[in-house]
């Protein structure tokens, strides 16, 4: 009942998502990376919800909401950080450190 | 059939995915990973979401991508240069990334046959019987709508989380408003 | 008094009833400073409101703790048991302390906002949520509560670019966990199809995991011991913590930490007590690791602010060592240790944001010189509270570090409190010169008075100051205290 | 005199008291304006050495603890406030209150700077030192032997010479590296003991009637303490903090580091190491490892004393030499060794703080403590020079003063079951005079040849107020330390006895005559 | 009159007194040298006094056992119980008398000779104390009480060798004296260790009980513990090879020589050997050990003394070659001839020390008068000085005679009574005849130095300078007088142990016999009789004229140039001028390897280089750096965060899942 399958590819997208936050640079691409990664288990929560009803659906839904607040938040607070270095180039973004 | 469009819709999430991590262009890998998001919404459908199917594309597509793409086009980072690490640092990273996804697709190897006697110690019992809990949300969803489904224990069994999150997107808010806002 | 019904939404918003408050009077300040939040005694009002705030959630954890409803073992999104009511305490100290320590902070540095106690007081919630935690989408969610205020309240200074890569970077980092964490939860859910901790516990008594609960308790792992900043992964926290506004790094080092703690002594020794051999060799590695790695670092640097976030690394070490030990002992030990370390840290981070005017991001410790002599009261607190951080006896911090090592040992565990104990001589090296400064050397030429601690800050450091010597020396109350509370996580309800 | 004080009920107050006036007097320092510190300091520490004094007497020379007592302090973890004197602890703490005042009044003068602080600081330290000397748990044992390094760090690295912040944090740090594995150990051993009897207590009794619960563990844990100790004594190689925290200290702080504090390490020895784990201590290896090391520092520090160009170190260098002595005679584990040794701690104490005090009045004159500064003061200072030379020969071992009576009794005691390690031990006595004579001569001797020395003044009254105890000591031990010896004996045989058993057969010294077979 | 020998404390207390009194004066009121004066020779007359009376009473009663005096325990630990308790016996008393006797003339003459010393007072003061000790040395009980004035004595000759400390030479002696005694200690304490051991007691009296009963005699035990025992008397008693210390405590006032470093201290080694003469006696190895070293220490220092030009020098060499005598002596067993030569040296030593302090007081005075710089101890500035001070020259000619052991002067006896003993045992151990060889060649030394000097210093022109020569004048009545009684003393000390082949009755013999029956057991001696006695006694008398004749006519064969003038020394006599380097050899093999080993090697190597550096700082340093190198990978990028974080993640995937 694509239970494997939907694991796999959840997986799949998941290590996606972390392969992109570790070669990205962007912060607003790192980020969507990181989005990647929340929808990535949130097809596992929905594939596993056909078996344990229907509580893993309402995760989803949670994490959604978390997911907003966080994007709402983050790119606040990226656009903190572009008003002071006009960049969101994480390489350039290094002044605290040692 | 819906295994197929479930594998071609996988395929797409994957490919898609795959193009947002690898795509130069910060805009261009918003669209991507809308792209995979909605492939995401279809696998949802099939898998018997459909309520979730719907806030995936209304929460996550709708809003918060164009919140992304937003901010994107804000500050003008459509066109600029790519962010893309060096080959070195690529390489770890595909290392790496490789080692976490050969643990997770342990999960593949997984069916509901093998769920059930990991979680009851036998096999006696066959996976209907097993999930039979299950059984009963999907027929209250025929029976409440997939609206009532999810609603039910949305205001009863998680009536708690459900109002942290009130909390929650409070906080949210009052964060981006003092973040954002011009004057301090 | 008769137990609360959980069952009934009453009994639900009284099982509450602490975080209830709290969130009521984070809405209350915030509908406050809609109309005034101008001028810095708007944002005092709102310190001072936020205060009562915390005060009575206080007196409403007293009600709930004494109403004798613990239900300890039973599945419930939020326990009612002593490990909750102990972990709340030392969140609504913390938020105290900072609140009181903020007041003059932020007037001084000119940090505008009133907003700032709000998001205080919502971290703080979030910690309670997470800390009492009992199912784990109550620990998801409570974490993020926590998080994004505290990612707010990292970038707060919105005139200082080091707050705001600070926020970025804490953001960041900790989105990527959470994806883990949230991966590892979805996981045990898939292998037992409960989010509850207690009942997930009872599919985990057999003590052989499945691989998807196996991977679970890892991804569960991961996400944790970010959050409470273990090396591997706990690059993000000095970073933050030296970037953050001080009364927030205090805040961060302290609450936060503490509800991480918590929240991952209740996870693993409720729901994974049987695995043990599965968790404790990556607990006993990492915290060998982190205790190490922290006081090496903080030996390499200069500021003191830096120091103390490494040191602050280091006792996330210790701490995880008597998590490492999986028994009641370990987790009384958790608990006392988080109590005396969130105590003088905080005390340390108000020392440290009152003595710096404005520039205590670049704080060194040659820059006490010669404290002691103009402010001897003030460089004798810090000393203890160094002191106490050192583990010395007679302050509470060794009291936790004894009962840590305790723990261990009666685990039959050598190799960890003998790391634990060297890297704490280690410690000695850096916390020492900051005292040998305040005492041995001579002010520097030039240097103007030092500051003059602000009244608020000095009733916290006094009162934190008093509380680490009190107990330092009579810590008999403590011990059975903490060991009564943590004796509340192994009472299973399914055995 | 022990009816008198059994009159008042001395045995029953004499410790707390002992204990908690110092506190008490260091708060009325603190309290007190800082011109009139140093005379409630001298007063306190005064009463403190008069009301030990009365343990002289109302000392019973019998085994076991006398003024014990026992009040619950973490009672679920079986820890209590445990005291009591025997033997041994009662004259190392007799010598630290006699030590305490002549500290005060030797600070006098020298003294100029936060005076408050240097004196109440100096009494915590009598009472963290006392404790540590009377303590029977483990755990207030530990707390006491951590906290006295906090007043000694700043007594250090606040009132020190020029180098004194290396110096402070040197002494601290090397010290704690040792007593937090001791920590380690005591917890271990107290668990073990609990496991295996079913009663947690850290009880000193408790421990040591069950110590062979911790069976193979023992070699580890034994290690631990000894390193504590060794660390503190110190033996060679861990002394190097000694000379820095030696030469930095103020005078007063050199005095009770050498006078006192030194002998926690062997007390250290004496009390908890050994008799827990007598197996592991006098199995071959680490009985040959201690003696050597014993040996080694004794020649050691003598060789390396002789080439210091500072008096200071000179001295310092001399202790790691005589604490040798103490080592020696602790593992050779006779009667007269380990009475010996006692005596070479009250020895080393009274003559090594002498010393350092007359080194301090000639620092507070001249400013320095380079040997080459000086030369020839005899003509100048005779007082002083007549009191430098005795107290010199005390060191060295001159028989008719103290420093003889102790080195004798290890020596002799020892001979029997190291003749080896003891002969060369003995070499030791050539060397001390080598560089204690140089030095001498160096100092007070030689011509008079720098014009910065003509103007020395001689002793004052209060210097010699301060020497005259010391010397009355040193001559008294020296000529007639029976009843030090007798009161040392009953204790030092139970200690004897109590780990014979470990002693491996053959290696037991020989307390008969023996008869080569002659017809 | 009968005296108890209780009441022999009262010979220690006095001089006590004396001391404490002295050094009260010296360090409050230096200047009341009259006080001085009176209470410095006083008590040691009083001591003697006490002592004379004490051995008269015991010579009357005819007491052969010994008294133990108790005075308290001083040692109570176990099973070792030293008492502070004084042996008075013959052998003691013996000593006490020459000690006090001969130490009250030094005391008087002192008062003259140091009278314008600006340390007079601390000068008595120290030699009370001496006395002090030495009576504690030959009254002890046991081998720690009599350490105590061993080492005690061992102090004040320091002190005194010191005395005047200003010229580092003076305080460089004292060290090197004490140091040197200092090894000897170190066997001394060894051999007090291995006593212990094997007899479980220290007390002389129970030693010379038990070791008969535990120890096998010419066993390991018993040589070990008496060749130790020797160490510690070859220190004492300058023998080969520390008696280096001995010519260079001539620094010190010339009294002082005479007392401590002629006639008492030095003879301490002879004392304490017949002291345990029962172990001695058991270990007949060691006793040709304690002879063989006597007999080489004996001609050694007498070639040195051949060739050394300061007065002092010679007799100082002369004492440590008659110190070997004795030590011949008491390692053939003839203990009696060795106490015997040990007295009688006493006697003549003692006068020729104060006569050579009579001539240099003069000497002195010249060259002080006239504001000259001279030498006033070098033999080649004098000359003719019989005509200043015929007092001292006849004086130090008696001396001169009897050391050089011509009849009837005292050292022909005790001498010629030790070479017949070692002769008389080389029938039994051929070694003997070596030593025996090795005593007479250097009796026949010994006459030609002694001639020498007396040439150099009485006779021929004097050499001080025509105007130094004005002021050389007899020594005042306090200085001479004393040396008179001395030289009577030398005449006729032969007297004391007359051999029955003069008509004597062996008087000390049968005196000390209670004391050496034992020794007499295990090391029996039979001296030679009739012809070989005869022939032996016309040898000894043969060589010493022969010598004396030789060293007169080698002396004034040649004219004499002052010290000022003279050429330097060449060839064999360089070496011997220079004592054969040995201070030499010793401060290059042994004290100058041993401070560079202390500071380079131990101290800047090991201590501040290996621990210190290597150890504790580079614990620190190592700390520091791996602290250092961790911050360094905290480069701020969050992108390595991140990568780190996962390495964390995967390391921990693999701990749990494999």
């Amino acid at each position: 009942m694509l239970l494997g399958p939907a694991l796999a590819i959840s997986a799949l997208l998941f290590s996606i998502g972390v392969l992109g936050v570790l070669i990205r640079r962007n912060a607003i691409v790192l980020f969507m990376c990181v989005e990647l990664m929340l929808n990535a288990v949130n097809l596992t929560f929905v594939a596993l919800s056909r078996f344990h009803g229907v509580g893993g659906q309402l995760m989803v839904f949670f994490v959604m909401a978390v997911a907003a607040a966080e994007a709402a938040v983050g790119l606040a607070i990226i656009l903190a950080v572009f008003r002071h270095t006009t960049s969101v180039d994480l390489k350039t973004n290094t002044l605290l450190q040692g | 059939m819906a295994d197929t469009i479930f594998m071609a819709l996988g395929t797409i999430a994957v490919l898609s995915a795959l193009f947002c991590v690898f795509q130069r262009n910060a805009l261009a890998a918003a669209i991507w990973l809308v792209l995979t998001m909605l492939a995401l919404a279809g696998m949802f459908l099939i898998l018997g979401a459909p309520f979730i199917a719907a806030i995936q594309v209304l929460v996550y597509t709708g809003a918060i991508m164009v919140l992304f793409i937003f901010v994107i086009m804000l500050l003008n980072l459509g066109d600029a240069a790519s962010d893309i690490r060096g080959p070195g640092v690529k390489a770890i990273a595909l290392v790496l990334a490789v080692g976490t996804g050969a643990y997770l697709l342990r999960l593949a190897g997984y069916d509901p046959a093998r769920l059930a006697f990991e979680l009851t110690g036998t096999t006696d019992l066959s996976p209907a019987a097993v999930f039979a809990t299950a059984e009963v949300a999907r027929q209250a969803a025929e029976t409440q709508g997939v609206v009532g489904a999810v609603a039910g224990p949305l205001f009863s069994t998680y009536l708690v989380p459900f109002e942290v999150t009130s909390l929650l997107l409070l906080a949210a808010i009052i964060g981006a408003v003092v973040l954002a806002k011009r004057k301090i | 008094m008769s137990p609360i019904d959980t069952t009934s939404p009453l009994g639900v918003t009284l099982a509450l009833l602490p975080e209830v408050v709290l969130s009521l009077t984070a809405l209350g300040v915030l509908l406050v400073n809609a109309w005034r939040h101008e001028t810095a005694a708007d944002s005092r009002l709102a310190g001072w409101l936020s205060l009562a705030g915390v005060g009575a959630s206080l007196v409403a954890l007293a009600w709930l703790a004494g109403t004798a409803s613990d239900t300890a073992g039973i599945p419930q999104m939020v326990a009612l048991d002593g490990f909750r009511y102990v972990g709340n305490c030392i969140f609504l100290l913390a938020a105290a302390a900072t609140i009181l320590l903020s007041l003059d902070y932020l007037e001084r540095e000119e940090i505008r906002g009133p907003e700032y106690y709000t998001l205080i007081l919502l971290a703080t919630a979030g910690m309670m949520l997470l800390g009492g935690a009992n199912d784990l989408i109550m620990v998801f969610l409570g974490l993020e509560v926590m998080s994004v205020a505290a990612y707010v309240l990292a970038a707060y200074d919105r005139r200082s670019p080091f707050s705001a890569e600070a926020g970025l970077k804490y953001f960041l980092i900790g989105a990527f966990a959470s994806g883990f964490l949230l991966y590892g939860i979805a996981l045990v859910y898939g292998s037992t199809g409960t989010t509850n901790l207690v009942m997930a516990g009872t599919f985990f008594e057999t003590g052989e995991l499945s691989v998807m609960a196996a991977l679970g308790l890892c991804l569960l792992l991961i996400g944790f011991l970010f959050k409470v900043s273990v090396v591997p992964f706990h690059m993000w926290a000095p970073d933050v913590y030296d970037g953050a506004p001080t009364p927030v790094t205090g805040l961060m080092a302290t609450g936060i930490k503490a509800a991480g703690f918590l929240a991952l002594t209740r996870l693993l020794f409720v729901t994974f007590p049987a695995n043990a051999e599965l968790w404790q060799p990556v607990l006993g590695i990492l915290a060998i690791l982190t205790m190490v790695a922290g006081n090496l670092m903080a030996l390499a640097q200069r500021t003191v602010k830096r120091m103390l976030a490494y040191s602050s690394v280091a006792h996330a070490g210790y701490i995880l060592a008597a998590v490492w030990s999986g028994t009641r002992l370990g987790a009384g030990a958790v608990l006392a240790y988080l109590l005396a370390y969130s105590l003088t840290s905080l005390a340390a981070f108000g020392l440290l944001g009152a003595l710096g005017r404005g520039g205590e991001r670049d704080l060194t410790a040659d820059d006490l010189a010669g404290l002691a002599r103009a402010r001897p009261w003030t460089a004798a607190a810090f000393s203890v509270v160094l002191l106490s951080l050192l583990g010395f006896p007679g302050t509470f911090g060794f009291i936790g570090k004894w009962m840590i090592l305790s723990s261990l040992v009666v685990a039959g565990q050598w190799l960890i409190p003998v790391v634990l104990v060297l890297a704490s001589a280690v410690s000695a090296g850096y916390y020492l010169p900051v005292i040998m400064a305040m005492y041995m050397k001579p002010a520097p030429a030039g240097a103007g008075d030092a500051p003059r601690l602000p009244r608020a800050t000095v009733v916290v450091v006094a009162v934190i100051v008093a509380a680490l010597l009190v107990i330092g020396v009579w810590p008999a109350p403590l011990l059975s205290g903490t060991l009564n509370v943590a004796s509340s996580l192994f009472e299973r309800a399914f055995q | 005199m022990a009816d008198m004080l059994n009159l008042i009920g001395y045995q029953g107050w004499v410790v707390p008291v002992l204990l908690l006036l110092p506190v008490a007097g260091a708060l009325l320092v603190v309290a007190a304006p800082a011109p009139r510190a140093r005379s409630i300091a001298l007063a306190v520490s005064l009463a403190e050495f008069l009301v030990s004094a009365g343990l002289w007497w109302s000392f019973v020379p019998e085994g076991g603890m006398q003024f014990a007592a026992s009040i619950p302090w973490m009672p679920q973890w079986g820890i209590a406030y445990r005291v009591g004197i025997d033997g041994i602890s009662l004259f190392m703490v007799l010598l630290t209150t006699l030590t305490m005042p002549l500290c005060v009044l030797g600070s006098w003068n020298y003294i100029t700077q936060r005076e408050r602080g240097f004196y109440a600081l100096l009494l915590v330290l009598l009472s963290g030192i006392l404790g540590v000397f009377i303590s029977l748990d483990l755990f207030l044992f530990y707390v006491f032997w951590e906290v006295m390094l906090i007043p000694m760090y700043f007594l250090i690295g606040i009132w020190g010479g020029s180098n004194r912040l290396y110096a402070s944090i040197k002494f601290f740090i090397y010290t704690m590296v040792g007593s937090l594995l001791m920590l380690v150990a005591i917890l271990v051993t107290a668990w073990m003991v609990g496991a295996a009897t079913g009663v947690l207590s850290f009880s000193y009794d408790h421990i040591l009637a069950n110590a062979s619960a911790v069976g193979g563990r023992a070699p580890w844990l034994f290690a631990a303490f000894a390193l504590a100790f060794a660390i503190k004594v110190p033996i060679f190689p861990f002394h190097t903090w000694l000379p820095d925290a030696h030469v930095e200290a103020p005078t007063a702080g050199s005095v009770i580091l050498a006078g006192v504090l030194l002998k926690m390490g062997t007390y250290g020895f004496l009390r908890f190491a050994i008799p827990f784990f007598p197996d592991v201590a006098f199995s071959p290896a680490v009985t040959t490892i201690a003696v050597v090391l014993a040996v080694v520092g004794i020649i050691y520090g003598a060789l390396v004393a002789m080439v210091q160009p500072d008096i200071k170190k000179l001295v310092a260098y001399s202790s790691v030499s005589h604490l040798g002595f103490v080592m020696l005679g602790i593992w050779a584990a006779t009667l007269q060794s380990v009475q010996g040794a006692l005596m070479v701690m009250i020895n080393h104490g009274l003559s090594t703080g002498a010393l350092f005090f007359l080194i301090g009045m000639l620092y507070e004159r001249r400013h320095t403590r380079d040997i080459a500064a000086f030369g020839g003061i005899a003509r100048v200072v005779p007082v002083f020079s007549l009191i430098f030379t005795l107290v010199s020969l005390s060191s060295i071992g001159l028989p008719g003063l103290n420093g003889f009576v102790g080195e004798f009794l290890v020596l002799l005691g020892s001979f029997g079951r190291f003749p080896w390690a003891t002969g060369i031990a003995t070499t030791g006595v050539i060397f001390a005079a080598a560089y204690l004579l140089w030095a001498l001569q160096r100092i007070i001797f030689n011509k008079l040849d720098k014009p910065e020395n003509e103007s020395l003044t001689d002793l004052t009254p209060r210097e010699l107020a301060v020497l005259a105890p010391l010397l009355a000591g040193i001559v008294w031990l020296g000529l007639y330390p029976a009843p030090v010896l007798r009161r040392m004996e009953p204790t030092s045989r139970q200690f004897v006895e109590s780990v014979q058993h470990a002693i491996p057969q053959g290696a037991q010294a020989v307390a008969a005559p023996v008869n080569e077979g002659h017809p | 009159m009968y005296v108890s020998a209780d009441l022999i404390w009262l010979a220690v207390a006095l001089p006590l007194a004396g001391f404490l009194v002295n050094g009260a004066l010296a360090l409050w009121r230096p200047d009341a040298k009259a006080a001085v004066s009176v209470v410095g020779p006083a008590v040691l007359l009083g001591s003697f006094a006490v002592v004379a009376l004490i051995f008269r009473s015991y010579a009357l009663a005819g007491l052969a056992t010994p008294h133990v005096v108790h005075l308290w325990t001083w040692l109570p630990a176990g099973a070792l119980t030293v008492e502070l308790s004084f042996l008075v016996d013959r052998l003691s008393l013996v000593m006490l008398m020459v000690v006090t006797g001969v130490g009250s003339l030094i005391h008087l003459f002192s008062v003259g000779y140091m009278r314008s010393d600006p340390g007079y007072a601390r000068y008595f003061a120290y030699l009370n104390l001496f006395v002090v000790f030495m009576l504690v040395l030959v009254l002890g009980s046991s081998l720690p009480v009599l350490f105590i004035g061993w080492e005690g004595v061992g102090l004040c000759s320091y002190l005194l060798i010191g005395f005047w400390y200003g010229d580092k030479a003076n305080a460089d002696a004292g060290k090197k004296a004490f140091l040197v005694n200092r090894i000897g200690d170190f066997g001394f304490m060894v051999a007090m260790f291995l006593i212990w051991v094997a007899l479980g007691s220290l007390n002389f009296l129970e030693v010379a009980e038990l070791a008969p009963r535990y120890l096998a005699a010419g066993g390991t035990l018993v040589t070990m513990i008496t060749l130790f025992l020797f160490l510690g008397c070859a220190g004492k008693s300058a023998q080969i090879p520390l008696y280096v210390w001995l010519p260079d405590a001539m620094a010190g006032p010339t009294p002082v020589s005479a007392l401590i470093h002629a006639a008492t201290m030095v003879t301490a080694g002879v004392y304490l050997v017949a002291r345990t003469n029962i172990l001695f006696a058991m270990a007949p190895l060691s006793s040709t050990v304690v002879a063989g070293i006597g007999a080489l220490t004996a001609l050694f220092a007498a070639t040195i003394g051949l060739r050394q030009y300061d007065i002092k020098k010679v007799l100082a060499y002369s004492t440590v070659s008659q110190l070997g005598y004795m030590f011949l002596a008491v390692g053939t067993g003839a203990y009696v001839a060795g106490v015997f030569h040990l007295v009688t040296h006493a006697f003549f030593k003692a006068l020729l020390f104060l006569g050579a302090g009579s001539v240099i007081h003069s000497m002195h005075h010249a060259y002080h008068a006239t504001h000259s710089h001279e030498d006033a101890q070098d033999m080649r500035n004098m000359g003719g000085l019989r005509r200043a001070m015929p007092w001292t020259f006849v004086l130090m000619l008696i001396a001169t005679l009897a050391i050089a052991g011509i009849p009837p002067f005292a050292g022909f006896f005790s001498k010629d009574e030790i070479l017949a003993a070692a002769f008389a045992r080389g029938a039994e151990i051929p070694a003997f005849r070596l030593f025996w060889l090795f005593g007479v060649v250097a009796a026949a030394l010994t006459a030609f130095y002694m001639a020498r000097l007396m040439a150099m210093t009485f006779f021929g022109e004097n050499r001080t300078g025509a105007e130094e020569r004005k002021h050389l004048h007899e020594a005042p009545a306090i200085m001479t007088v004393p040396l008179v009684v001395l030289g009577v003393l030398s005449a006729a000390g032969g007297l004391l142990n007359l051999p029955a082949l003069f008509g004597g009755d062996a008087k000390l013999e049968h005196w000390l016999d209670p004391v050496l029956e034992g020794a007499h057991h295990y090391f029996p001696l039979e001296m030679p009789h009739g012809q070989t006695e005869f022939v032996l006694i016309g040898l000894a008398i043969l060589i010493a004229v022969g010598g004396l004749v030789v060293g007169w006519r080698v002396t004034m064969s040649r004219p004499i140039l002052p010290a000022s003038q003279a050429a330097p020394e060449a060839g064999f006599w360089k070496v011997l001028y220079h004592k054969y380097y040995v201070d030499e050899f010793y401060e290059a093999a042994i004290v100058g390897p041993l401070r560079r080993l202390s500071e380079r090697v131990l101290w800047k190597g090991v201590d501040q280089g290996i621990i210190d550096r290597g150890g504790v700082e580079g614990s620190a340093g190592l700390a520091r750096t791996l602290g250092w190198i961790g911050t360094r990978l905290q480069t701020g990028q969050v992108g390595l965060y991140l990568t780190v974080f996962l390495v964390g993640a995967l390391g921990i995937f693999f701990v749990v899942m494999g």
